[in-house]
């Protein structure tokens, strides 16, 4: 058994589009290498239609048409479980879902099944895996919820009749009753207002701590990351732009993407002028040539257009994507004034 | 709850709001006819025999006096309504002197099982077929049995029930294709009897549900095809849920929501297959009662069938309506 | 010294439900604010959902009328259901910008229509070569030009291009007031910035007064003159941005700053919010209170001692 | 234009069937333009001819040729269809547009009605009219009265539509950008609602055609004006099946069932194609 438990390597997933006799692809997901330790918190992060959010799809093995895996591999350690999600067959993927995996969707209003009350929707996701029936279920279904300062009355309500915030507590309650050793979390805590938002934050760390899982950990919005991920990746137009530990990406990011996304976080205490990137993000189905940022990156040069970067490892556990990555500076000071704990 | 009482009177309003505009159509359709029923009345009565002039001044007298005929239109729809609340809507022609009432009242049990079996059965069958074919999209069966039901769904009833009529009237003679029972039974509770109704409603109720079924089986395809996208559908999934629970508690109890409504929405056409449907078999039902009744020029029976019918039917969609709140949590605190 | 907007005791209460089980909620209460004719400033709203800040917008910009008191703009009551001409005038003065910019142009239908619609209802002398010259100048304004925009669709677009071109489209009227209600898409961060950095050119190089509707205290901070804070319907405080929010006073402005997820400890994860501010927050939305003048300029609202004395 | 009529029956197999039938369909019922025969005469041809190559769809017992009989009858049944489905489309958009971008008591009193519309079971309605206007019931008149039923539902469906359009941004847009509310239900609101119109559209002529055959077979419109039904009603008095005269019978259903086919698919295929987010995507966006 090695040290992370998941590693995806060269991985690519495509949407295959036919409306009318105009077939093209989008190209999603354009070969991402990378892994997750146990135990750890692996923020990702990219703007709308980044392709993130497919990345999340294949590691969930919830890949459907259009959505296609086109190479590369998946592969989870669990404990007595290694299975390769490219390769897996369906009995094999049901074996380990939700008791292995898990995985906590975007929008709780959405997720939960509108006319099933909250107890049913628990018998169905955890009663297989947990192997439990009746009066020990509920026992240990009410001892979860207690610990998600949740009241066992939930059992009895309808989707419709929980706050947002208590729905989304609920949604957390469901990915982790069965002490799943990985989670995907994909913007969990989007739609909710900042008091709340960072409560619940809390709660999924405190119980990722104590469950000691491996979590992926999806947001558009970095100020999330910099409080729940020991890591975070960046994705930019279908690849891995840059990866390292939360710490270094905000104080020293090595790709002018990463560096302007931590840029644009304005902070209370200051009204510096911030810098403004233009341009779009490229559409994927006919993705610019060379590095993909290159049409947008104010450091970009000939050999940009024309060579698309290797992710290269520049610091222990930092790895970016970008052949003028020693030149790019943090674009605004973010009050880090301690020195870089390595 | 309060809230399930407030939905309650609202429909309650509008079964009201329906039978009252309805019942009130018919009344003033009816009074647009030129036909006077107390002559249409003396003119049969006389045909049978001869009276002399002084009688049948009596009779004109009497009938006028019994269908109020002499009282300006509005007094006369004030008497409509005291006595429809009272069931009594003066004698029939076609049967003089049974009153109409007796004779809707006699169609009606014909209809009404007619009706709530085969919309039962349509409504059962067409949407856990087209639920099923919704959630196996790439199914061949279910492929082939939504090819039947687009080329089923677009045709009328009458249509459908004339080809059931040649197929098994004179290519294949082996059922029933006229009548409620043959007459060689007694009626009553008896076994002949029963069988031979049953018998005799294959015809009927299966050109009804051959129609139906085509528009349940296509919209429940539809809503499921969508409501497996959903969100909870996909993350039920994930989780490993069983097949059968997503299938039933998930995408079926969802999109059973829409299709009561739309139950309540087509009971008014499916009555209106009905009725034709009957005439076709000449089936003892409301439908071959009204179209008697056109063609006799019966004034009363006319007027009775198609009031009875307003409040029948607003009557079942207010019950079906009931049924809404009962399968959508989300109502109840709207 | 004018008033450019006079916001006077303004409520609204909403009725949901029918007849019989009719239930009332109290959107905004008692809200009152102005704002200056002649010194253009970005006023900016602060509120999670359910504070009514949306509400407030709603009713400044006559979409919606206020149960109690009045708004006037340069002088003049607003009135949702004023005829035509009247609300055209009031038009050419105040103008919005929404949340969505992927949403803010028919799909279906090329840019310009927009634009141009603006400018040939609200230009003294609409010909063509005016109306072109009015669409190019207001495009210039933020960033674009005619040649970019003209004949486009809105897919064919960015994000950050078309939430410009929808403020273009506010500006033709050469509108006094904008009112932007969360026109930041959260989502994509690049596109933030060079928002938020319009609405200040707006107010520094063309004198346009900008009331900015946000929950988000970072940017707001950023770029407000002047914020105030709404919890459940009700201004808890309001006064000059860095004062309220480098020293929040009231408790429900001391739990939002505390809400806000700071990237100063980035990775340290500190995530407590301590639990006496949240209660202070929520006992105190429900007892009455009044705003109390204070020396650096702001209003805060004081709440009486008896914790029943809301009855 | 083209180029969508292009893509349709290229890429969507059931508009190309849809379409070839109902084109079929069309032009037959055109050749009655040209007819050599007056359909409302009697006895012009030798009665009860089976099908052969001077009368290809045989003679009836009146003495009529089928033939041309059925292009008059379908025209006659296409225009009635086709003007119920104009004038109830025009009351659905103009209530359903309505009700959802007005909203308030506005909405609340035109679904009250639209209910009681749905409600009444139209058959006996439809049957009352006949007994009062006996054989004055002509096509028009049965039109106008179809189309005062044939609203409702697809009212309650553009209202649906308008009334999400209505909380969408650009229509805030839309509104100071200062164009009047005609503009905005006209010109933004109706390219959204297209779809239902189009596909609604056929549903309705299918559905005002069948109620039509229905009518008719039964005796309950003008015998005398030659369309689908009454040329089944002919058939069906002269015990057509039971003479062995089944042409009289068969080849109008085959037809009919064309006809409905058709539209149907028609109405399935355009509502898919025209829904303005497939269109979207078409566009590449």
């Amino acid at each position: 058994m090695t040290d992370d438990i998941l590693k995806v390597s060269d991985l690519k997933a495509y949407y295959q589009m036919n409306y009318y006799g105009n077939n093209f692809e989008v190209r999603a997901v354009d070969g991402i290498d990378m892994s997750v330790r146990r135990g750890e918190v692996y923020g990702i992060a990219g703007e709308s239609s980044s392709g993130k959010s497919s990345f999340v799809k294949v590691l969930a093995a919830a890949i459907r048409p259009p959505l296609r895996l086109v190479s590369g591999s998946v592969r989870y350690d669990f404990a007595g479980h290694p299975i390769d999600l490219a390769t897996a067959d369906a009995r094999d993927i049901e074996a380990i879902r939700w008791k292995h995996l898990s995985y906590i969707m975007q929008g709780s209003m959405s997720v939960l099944n509108p006319v099933r009350r909250i107890g049913r929707t628990f018998e169905d996701f955890a009663s297989r895996p947990l192997n439990l029936r009746g009066r020990a279920f509920r026992d240990r279904i009410v001892a979860h919820l207690e610990r998600l300062k949740l009241p066992a009355e939930v059992l009895q309500a309808y989707p419709h009749e929980l706050s947002g915030g208590m729905r989304q507590r609920v949604t957390i309650g469901l990915a982790t009753v069965c002490h799943p050793e990985f989670i995907l979390a994909d913007e969990p805590t989007t739609a909710l207002d900042v008091v709340v938002q960072k409560e619940v934050l809390k709660l999924l760390r405190d119980i990722q701590k104590e469950m000691g899982a491996a979590v992926i950990f999806v947001t558009h919005d970095m100020s999330v990351h910099a409080n729940v991920a020991d890591r975070v990746g960046i994705i930019y137009a279908g690849n891995l732009v840059e990866e390292g530990p939360t710490r270094e990406m905000f104080s020293a990011p090595k790709h002018p993407y990463t560096a302007h996304l931590v840029a644009s976080l304005p902070r209370i205490g200051d009204t510096a002028q911030r810098p403004a990137l233009d341009g779009r993000p490229p559409n994927l189905a006919k993705p610019p040539p060379g590095c993909r940022f290159h049409p947008r990156c104010p450091l970009a040069v000939e050999r940009c257009r024309r060579e698309a970067p290797p992710l290269e490892t520049v610091s222990p556990d930092h790895r970016t994507a970008c052949w003028r990555w020693s030149e790019v500076a943090p674009l605004v000071d973010h009050g880090m004034r301690q020195e870089v704990v390595r | 709850m309060t809230d399930y009482i407030w939905f309650l009177a609202k429909r309650a309003a509008l079964l009201v709001a329906v039978i009252f505009f309805g019942v009130s159509a018919a009344f003033f359709i009816t009074h647009l006819s030129p036909i006077d029923p107390v002559e249409t009345a003396l003119g049969r009565i006389s045909s049978q025999a001869s009276f002399s002039p002084q009688a049948i001044a009596e009779m004109r007298q009497t009938l006028t006096e019994l269908y109020g005929t002499d009282a300006p239109v509005l007094s006369q729809y004030g008497n409509f309504w005291r006595r429809l609340l009272v069931g009594d809507l003066g004698p029939s022609l076609i049967a003089f002197p049974t009153p109409a009432m007796t004779l809707v009242m006699q169609a009606m049990p014909w209809t009404v099982a007619l009706l709530v079996i085969s919309t039962l059965i349509t409504f059962v069958l067409g949407n856990l077929l087209g639920g099923l074919a919704g959630y196996n999209q790439n199914n061949a069966l279910f492929k082939s049995l939504g090819m039947l039901a687009i080329s089923l769904q677009p045709i009328p009833y009458y249509v459908v029930a004339f080809i059931l009529l040649i197929l098994f009237g004179f290519v294949w003679p082996v059922l029933p294709i006229s009548g409620g029972y043959a007459m060689t039974v007694t009626p009553g509770l008896n076994l002949p009897f029963v069988l031979s109704v049953l018998n005799h409603a294959i015809l009927p109720a299966l050109s009804l549900v051959l129609v139906g079924f085509g528009s349940w089986f296509l919209g429940m395809r539809a809503l499921v095809s969508n409501i497996v996208t959903e969100d909870y559908v996909t993350y039920a999934e994930l989780a490993g849920v069983r097949k059968s629970t997503i299938v039933g508690s998930y995408v079926m109890r969802n999109a059973l929501i829409p299709q009561i409504t739309g139950l309540a929405m087509t009971l008014g056409t499916v009555f209106s297959g009905t009725v034709i449907t009957e005439e076709v078999f000449n089936y003892p039902g409301l439908g071959s009662l009204l179209i008697d009744a056109v063609f006799e020029g019966d004034y009363a029976l006319v007027l009775a069938v198609s009031s009875i019918s307003v409040v029948a039917v607003a009557g079942a969609i207010f019950v079906v309506d009931l049924l809404y709140p009962l399968l959508d949590p989300r109502i109840r605190s709207e | 010294m004018s008033t450019l907007l006079d916001v006077r005791n303004v409520s609204k209460r909403f009725t949901t439900g029918g007849m019989m089980n009719r239930r009332s909620v109290q959107a905004v209460e008692k809200a009152g604010f102005a704002m200056s004719a002649e010194m253009p400033e970005i006023f900016t709203i602060i509120g999670e959902s359910g504070s009514g800040k949306t509400t407030l917008a709603r009713m400044i910009l006559g979409l919606e009328e206020p149960s109690e008191g009045e708004i006037l703009v340069q002088e003049k009551r607003v009135d949702g259901r004023a005829g035509r001409a009247s609300r055209l005038d009031f038009m050419a003065n105040v103008q919005p910008v929404f949340q969505n910019p992927f949403e803010a142009f028919n799909p279906l239908k090329r840019i310009d229509r927009y634009l141009e619609s603006t400018a040939r209802r609200f230009l003294p002398d609409p010909d063509r070569a005016t109306i072109e010259a009015a669409m190019d100048a207001a495009l210039q304004k933020v960033g674009l030009s005619l040649a970019e925009v003209g004949g486009r669709f809105p897919h064919e677009m960015s994000g950050g291009q078309l939430q410009r071109a929808a403020i273009a489209r506010a500006l033709i009227p050469n509108p006094r007031l904008l009112i932007a209600d969360e026109p930041v898409p959260m989502v994509d961060a690049s596109l933030r910035m060079s928002i938020v950095n319009l609405l200040r050119s707006l107010r520094d190089d063309y004198g346009v007064s900008v009331i900015y509707i946000t929950h988000d205290l970072a940017t707001a901070y950023y770029i407000s003159d002047r914020l105030m804070i709404m919890q459940r319907g009700r201004i808890v405080e309001i006064g000059p941005g860095h004062a309220v929010l480098d020293t929040p006073e009231h408790p429900y402005s001391r739990l939002l700053k505390a809400g806000v997820l700071s990237t100063a400890d980035a990775g340290a994860g500190r995530l407590s919010i301590d639990p006496d501010i949240i209660a202070a927050a929520e006992t105190l939305s429900r007892r009455p209170g009044r705003l109390e003048d204070r020396d650096d300029g702001r209003r805060v609202m004081v709440h009486g001692s008896a914790p029943n004395a809301a009855g | 234009m083209f180029t969508v009529l292009h893509d349709l029956v290229r890429y969507n197999i059931e508009f190309a069937i849809g379409l070839g039938l109902m084109t079929a369909i069309v032009i037959f019922a055109g050749l009655s333009f040209v007819s050599p025969v007056d359909p409302t005469m009697v006895y012009l041809a030798i009665p009860d001819q089976p099908p052969s190559a001077e009368n290809w769809f045989g003679t009836n017992s009146r003495g009529q040729d089928l033939f041309w009989q059925l292009t008059f009858a379908f025209r006659n049944s296409l225009v009635f269809g086709f003007t119920v489905a104009i004038l109830s489309r025009i009351i659905s958009i103009a209530v359903g547009l309505t009700s959802g971008y007005v909203g308030g008591w506005v909405d609340r009193s035109l679904m009250f009605v639209n209910d009681i519309f749905v409600a009444i079971p139209i058959f006996p309605v439809l049957v009352l009219f006949y007994f009062v206007f006996r054989d004055d019931l002509d096509s028009f008149r049965l039109a106008l009265i179809m189309a005062c039923f044939g609203w409702p539902f697809d009212a309650r469906l553009i209202r649906s539509v308008a009334m999400g359009l209505k909380h969408r941004e650009f229509t805030r847009h839309a509104v100071f950008a200062g164009m009047s509310t005609r503009k905005i239900l006209f010109e933004e609101h109706l390219p959204y609602v297209m779809p239902i119109i189009f596909s609604t559209f056929m549903n309705n002529m299918l559905w005002s055609i069948g109620f039509e055959v229905t009518l008719a077979v039964l005796g309950f419109t003008d015998i005398n004006e030659p369309t689908v039904g009454t040329v089944l009603y002919w058939a069906n008095s002269h015990s057509a099946m039971v003479v062995g005269v089944w042409w009289w019978v068969v080849i109008p259903i085959i037809l009919v069932v064309m006809t409905f086919l058709g539209l149907f698919l028609l109405a399935v295929s355009t509502n898919e194609y025209i829904d303005p987010r497939s269109r979207l995507r078409r566009m590449g966006a």
